[in-house]
């Protein structure tokens, strides 16, 4: 095991895992039957997938300044996806009635 | 490994291009435009240019995909119709001639390559360290001037669309949203973030990647987002105070560029006083950026319908 | 030292201007003016500089090739550097009373401004990308002031002209990345003194970029409509100084740079399309009801006429003493359509102004109510015929005898056709200007019509005086110019 | 590293001859403008990698591209804002001399008025 | 490290691949704006895990991506309202005309 180092070996699981979780979302994004589980999928297994995949990467990071950069990547896209996954819910909601 | 990445990078730019272009739909069109921009911004991370990386990030994903979808929104409501793409054979060989003399070209010819060692002799005298700020803001900076004065020139040609009654009128759609709803929620989260991204990225492109458009661009982005959540009041064009912000950018350039004149050459950053002199066009040009950019998308004036 | 400082004034002068004219608001007119008599002086500097010391060269920033970027005001460059300026302040002179609503005068002034300094930029720039960025900036200000008409066919107009002129600058762009490819550097002269591959298709990408630019025959679609629905005064300048930006860098381009990439062919396709826009642009101009067609369509036959000198210039003739005579006529011949072009224009503009229409029908018996300009409208016109007195005719002259010395008359005849196609596309306006008809118009202050008179004088005065316009030309001019051999 | 650019290069040049041939062949004036993008990121692509070099980017080409991306989007917002006025005033996203019912017409009368 | 770093970076691009076919399918435009949220996302991972590869400036684009992603769906969201300016909150689905 002492050929590769710890952090590596966790850096590698965390983001095969999240790879998993993405590729979670994209199943869940074409399987699914309507928009709003669709977007359910999307929204949740996405962001774990991220994060995990951010978690991944700090432990490759070399200074504070990277780690925080990280932190804020991953706070920032957990907020945008909240948000947008509200918003695009409602504009359909909007449509379906418009059109409906 | 490179390779495998590099043909799945490659594969997705040239899918989302085609399905871009080819498509029929315009609003799935500019969805995969959006995509494109993205997966092109990889690629410039992936060549390692990371300045371009963040333009084409902020521009081509960003504001363009705004501008876009406004566009398909506005053609919608005119009830503009839309048509399937026309085939032809003429212009599918005069594509294809250019698209393939110009590849056989660029990879038969031995490069010359290009200018690395000169940049790299000439940047300690230019006053800062990341190359490609050297190059914009100084060795061409009379590029990067006659650019922002081309951002200036495209506010003035979408100004000139305002019918004469409309000048009047506030800059943009009459744009609201509901109070206290997500829209307006995200208006008064992102845009703290967003300046301090801006300010970041303006400030440390003297030595890593990062610059005043690059900056600016983030800054209109988050401004354009308060104003789209009706946070903002939209100026008129003949606003003094946001005319002054177009002009301060450009201004500041040309005082400091004339003032060279005095010591020795148009343009001329003498070497001590370069980082000083750079720093305070990049504040002003940042400032002029994101006012331009961020009215360009809003667009002409429109009357507001008394409600 | 002077030299730079004229330059300066030349090239950061209209950029701040436009900046002041934005600010300014209503005293717009008169920041514009303050640039122009500065600009003027700056040209008179840097004419009597260049007969001096031979051309200006400034390395910004200090820098120089290859890494900045130089300019240089050779003998071609300081012409329409002077031609740029009377023509900005004869448009001047007539816009003042034209632009009052807030609108039009907050676009045009900086506009008109912003479209001065780009033109100036690429005159002197010897860059090629510097090139495409002030290429960009005199198209995008030049589609502000066509969208600013307020016909129907403006805004058509503007957005033809919008999709040619993007489609254009990316050709050229291309053309661009593969000389850097091939060279690694932007330099003209750095480029000329060394070869590539890659040198064949980056020309014909270039050229194909300017030729839309230029809207050089088959790629003039987007002009007329653009020029006649814009408002006079600015239709003045988008026809007499923003194409000749697209044709110098083509001439820097065809015979500063790559003159080995130019094979005696590929010449005379070029002058083949100039004689096709000849024939075109007279024929179409022939068939127009409203003088601003005409005129526009005029625009198209005339930019032709620059383009018949490019197998003189270049294969067979270069470096002979005809070709010496064929590149100056042509470019005698730019500055004496400057003015003649702008003073039609400008005539059309007065017109509109009085009596609300440019239809030849509602021309009728103009010249007794406004003398002055339908004389000035009559003194331009036998500039663009090319008969004599005028730049038009030295230009033709010149450049025929060229043609003959050189063995290659079919290009001459073609200069001639156009005289006459022009001659019989003249004629229509002025039968209409100068019928008897009793006209009912409204009074144009005497001063004003003085201007496209002073215009089409100049116009005129190449032709008598073309002496100091060629030696000039010649003070500055490349080898080939000269008639020495590459 | 020479695979990879090739690669990129193939790449750049074939966005290039998608975009040229959306710009040629599409009447609908929004989707000309999204075309002439493609053609623009394809050419500065097109650039980057040409100049690529190891780790990174000739520093002269990136300004360049950035440069050329700014400029690129100045363009095409006066194009769309223009497409978006156009289409308001007559109701149409395409030039006249692109629309196909008007072609027989067009051609009988010998050319535009 | 590398090697699984840009073969994850792969992976991911994939999974995008897939968020193409549900752009291109729909049926309806909150599918297609989803699906443009997932090639958000999707690009922002591949960005930080490109970071320890290429160069760790790379997160500043994954910063700007993460930023602006959420920015088209503002774009999407705006565009579909009815009047093109309003707030899809605005019309609450179930009182039917009230957002103009």
């Amino acid at each position: 095991m002492s050929a590769i180092a710890l952090p590596d070996v966790l850096t590698i699981v965390l983001t095969g895992l999240g790879l998993l979780f993405f590729l979670a979302g994209t199943v869940g994004l074409l399987r699914f039957p309507d928009t709003f589980s669709r977007l359910h999928a999307l929204t949740k297994a996405d962001n774990v997938g991220l994060g995990l995949v951010a978690l991944g990467v700090a432990l490759q990071a070399e200074t504070w300044g990277q780690l925080a950069r990280i932190a804020l990547v991953w706070v920032l896209a957990l907020v945008a996806a909240g948000l947008v996954a509200q918003l695009v819910a409602r504009a359909a909601l909007v449509d379906r009635r418009l059109r409906g | 490994m490179t390779v495998l990445f590099d043909l799945v990078l490659c594969a997705l730019m040239l899918l989302a291009a085609l399905a871009a272009i080819g498509g029929r739909g315009l609003f799935r069109a500019t969805v995969f435009f959006v995509a494109y921009g993205i997966t092109v911004a990889l690629a410039w991370v992936r060549l390692g240019a990371i300045d371009v990386a963040l333009a084409e990030a902020a521009i081509g994903a960003g504001l363009t995909g705004l501008l876009l979808l406004g566009a398909v929104a506005r053609l919608r409501r005119a009830g503009a119709p839309e048509f399937p793409v026309r085939a032809g054979l003429v212009p599918a060989l005069a594509a294809a001639g250019v698209a393939g003399a110009t590849g056989w070209v660029a990879l038969r010819v031995p490069g010359a390559g290009g200018l690395w060692t000169e940049a790299g002799e000439a940047l300690p005298l230019s006053g800062v360290e990341n190359p490609v700020t050297a190059v914009l803001l100084n060795f061409r900076a009379w590029d990067t001037l006659l650019e922002s004065i081309v951002l200036l020139a495209a506010l003035l040609a979408v100004w000139a669309l305002a019918r004469e009654e409309e000048w009047e009128a506030p800059v943009g759609p009459p744009l609201h949203a509901r109070p206290g709803g997500v829209l307006e929620g995200m208006a008064r989260l992102l845009p703290p973030v967003g300046i301090v991204v801006g300010v970041f990225l303006v400030w440390a492109g003297a030595s890593q990647p990062g610059g005043a458009f690059q900056g600016g661009t983030v800054l209109a982005a988050v401004g354009l987002i308060a104003a789209l959540a009706g946070l903002v009041a939209l100026p008129r064009p003949d606003s003094g105070s946001w005319r002054t912000a177009l002009a301060a950018g450009p201004a500041v350039f040309l005082l400091v560029g004339a003032s060279g004149l005095a010591l020795g050459g148009l343009l001329l950053f003498p070497p001590d006083w370069a980082k000083a002199m750079i720093l305070t066009v990049e504040v002003f040009l940042t400032l002029s950026i994101a006012a331009t950019l961020a009215l360009l998308v809003l667009g002409p004036p429109q009357p507001r319908r008394m409600p | 030292m002077t030299g730079e400082v004229a330059l300066a004034v030349l090239l950061l002068g209209p950029l701040l201007a436009a900046l002041g004219c934005l600010l300014a608001g209503r005293q717009g007119s008169t920041v514009a003016l303050l640039a122009l008599i500065a600009g003027a002086a700056a040209v008179v500097v840097l004419w009597d500089g260049m007969l001096r010391t031979g051309p200006i060269e400034v390395r910004l920033g200090g820098w120089g090739a290859p890494l900045g970027i130089v300019l240089r005001a050779d003998g071609l460059a300081v012409g329409f550097l002077a031609a740029a300026v009377v023509v900005m302040g004869a448009v001047w002179a007539v816009a003042r009373h034209d632009f009052a609503t807030p609108r039009a005068r907050d676009v045009f002034w900086p506009s008109s401004m912003l479209l001065w300094g780009a033109l100036n930029a690429i005159m002197v720039s010897r860059d090629l990308f510097n090139l495409y960025v002030g290429l960009e900036l005199l198209t995008l200000t030049a589609v502000a002031m066509v969208a600013l008409g307020r016909g129907p066919g403006a805004i058509e107009a503007a957005l033809r002209y919008v999709l040619y002129a993007l489609m254009g600058s990316l050709v050229y762009l291309l053309g661009v990345v593969l000389v850097y490819h091939g060279h690694g550097t932007l330099d003209l002269d750095r480029i000329a003194a060394g070869r590539s591959g890659a040198d064949a298709l980056a020309l014909g990408l270039m050229t194909a970029g300017l030729a839309i630019k230029t809207a050089l025959f088959p790629f003039h679609a987007w002009l007329p409509p653009a020029h006649a629905g814009a408002p006079s005064p600015a239709s003045a300048l988008l026809s007499a100084l923003v194409p000749k930006a697209g044709f110098v860098m083509l001439v820097r381009l065809w015979f500063e740079a790559m003159p080995d990439a130019t094979p005696p062919a590929a010449l005379a396709v070029m002058a083949a399309l100039g004689a096709g826009a000849i024939l075109h642009g007279g024929l179409m101009a022939l068939r127009q009801e409203r003088l601003k067609q005409i005129l526009a369509y005029s625009t198209v036959a005339q930019l032709g006429y620059l383009f018949v000198m490019f197998p003189l210039v270049g294969g067979a003739g270069a470096g002979t003493a005809g070709a010496a005579e064929a590149w100056a006529g042509t470019q005698i011949g730019a500055f004496s359509h400057a003015l003649a072009k702008a003073a039609v224009f400008l005539c059309a503009a007065l017109w509109i102004r009085a009596i609300g229409s440019d239809r030849l029908a509602d021309l009728a018996g103009l010249a007794r109510a406004m003398p002055l300009s339908c004389f000035a409208f009559g003194m331009a016109a036998v500039s663009l015929m090319g008969l004599p007195p005028s730049g038009g005719f030295i230009a033709k002259y010149l450049v025929m005898r060229a043609s003959f010395e050189l063995g290659l008359p079919g290009w001459g005849l073609v200069l001639a056709a156009g005289g006459l196609l022009a001659a019989a596309y003249f004629y229509r306006p002025l039968a209409a200007l100068f019928a008897r008809e009793p006209p009912r118009v409204q009074r144009t202050p005497r001063l004003l019509e003085a201007v496209p008179l002073a215009l089409a004088l100049a116009a005129a005065a190449l032709g008598v005086l073309s002496q100091p316009a060629y030696d000039l030309l010649q003070a500055g001019a490349p080898a080939y110019a000269r008639g020495i051999g590459p | 590293m020479t695979g990879s650019v090739v690669l990129f290069v193939v790449t750049a040049s074939a966005l290039i001859g998608i975009g040229l041939w959306g710009f040629l062949v599409q009447a609908h004036l929004l989707r000309r403008v999204l075309a002439f993008n493609v053609v623009g990121s394809g050419l500065f692509l097109l650039f980057g990698a040409l100049g690529w070099r190891g780790g990174g980017v000739d520093p002269v080409p990136q300004a360049l591209v950035i440069t050329g991306i700014v400029v690129a989007l100045a363009a095409t917002a006066v194009a769309l804002w223009l497409v978006g006025r156009f289409a308001e005033e007559t109701g149409r996203a395409d030039l006249p001399e692109d629309r196909r019912e008007d072609r027989q017409e067009k051609s009988s009368a010998g050319g535009r008025p | 490290m590398t090697g699984w770093l840009l073969f994850a970076a792969a992976a991911i691009l994939l999974t995008l691949g897939g968020a193409f076919w549900r752009v291109w399918q729909g049926p309806g435009e909150a599918d297609r704006m989803m699906a443009a949220q997932l090639v958000g996302t999707g690009g922002v991972g591949v960005a930080m895990l490109l970071a320890p590869v290429i160069s760790w400036h790379a997160l500043d684009v994954a910063i700007v991506l993460a930023l602006l992603a959420a920015f088209a769906a503002v774009g999407f969201v705006k565009a579909s309202s009815p009047d093109g300016a309003g707030d899809p909150e605005e019309a609450e689905p179930s009182e039917g005309e009230e957002g103009q």
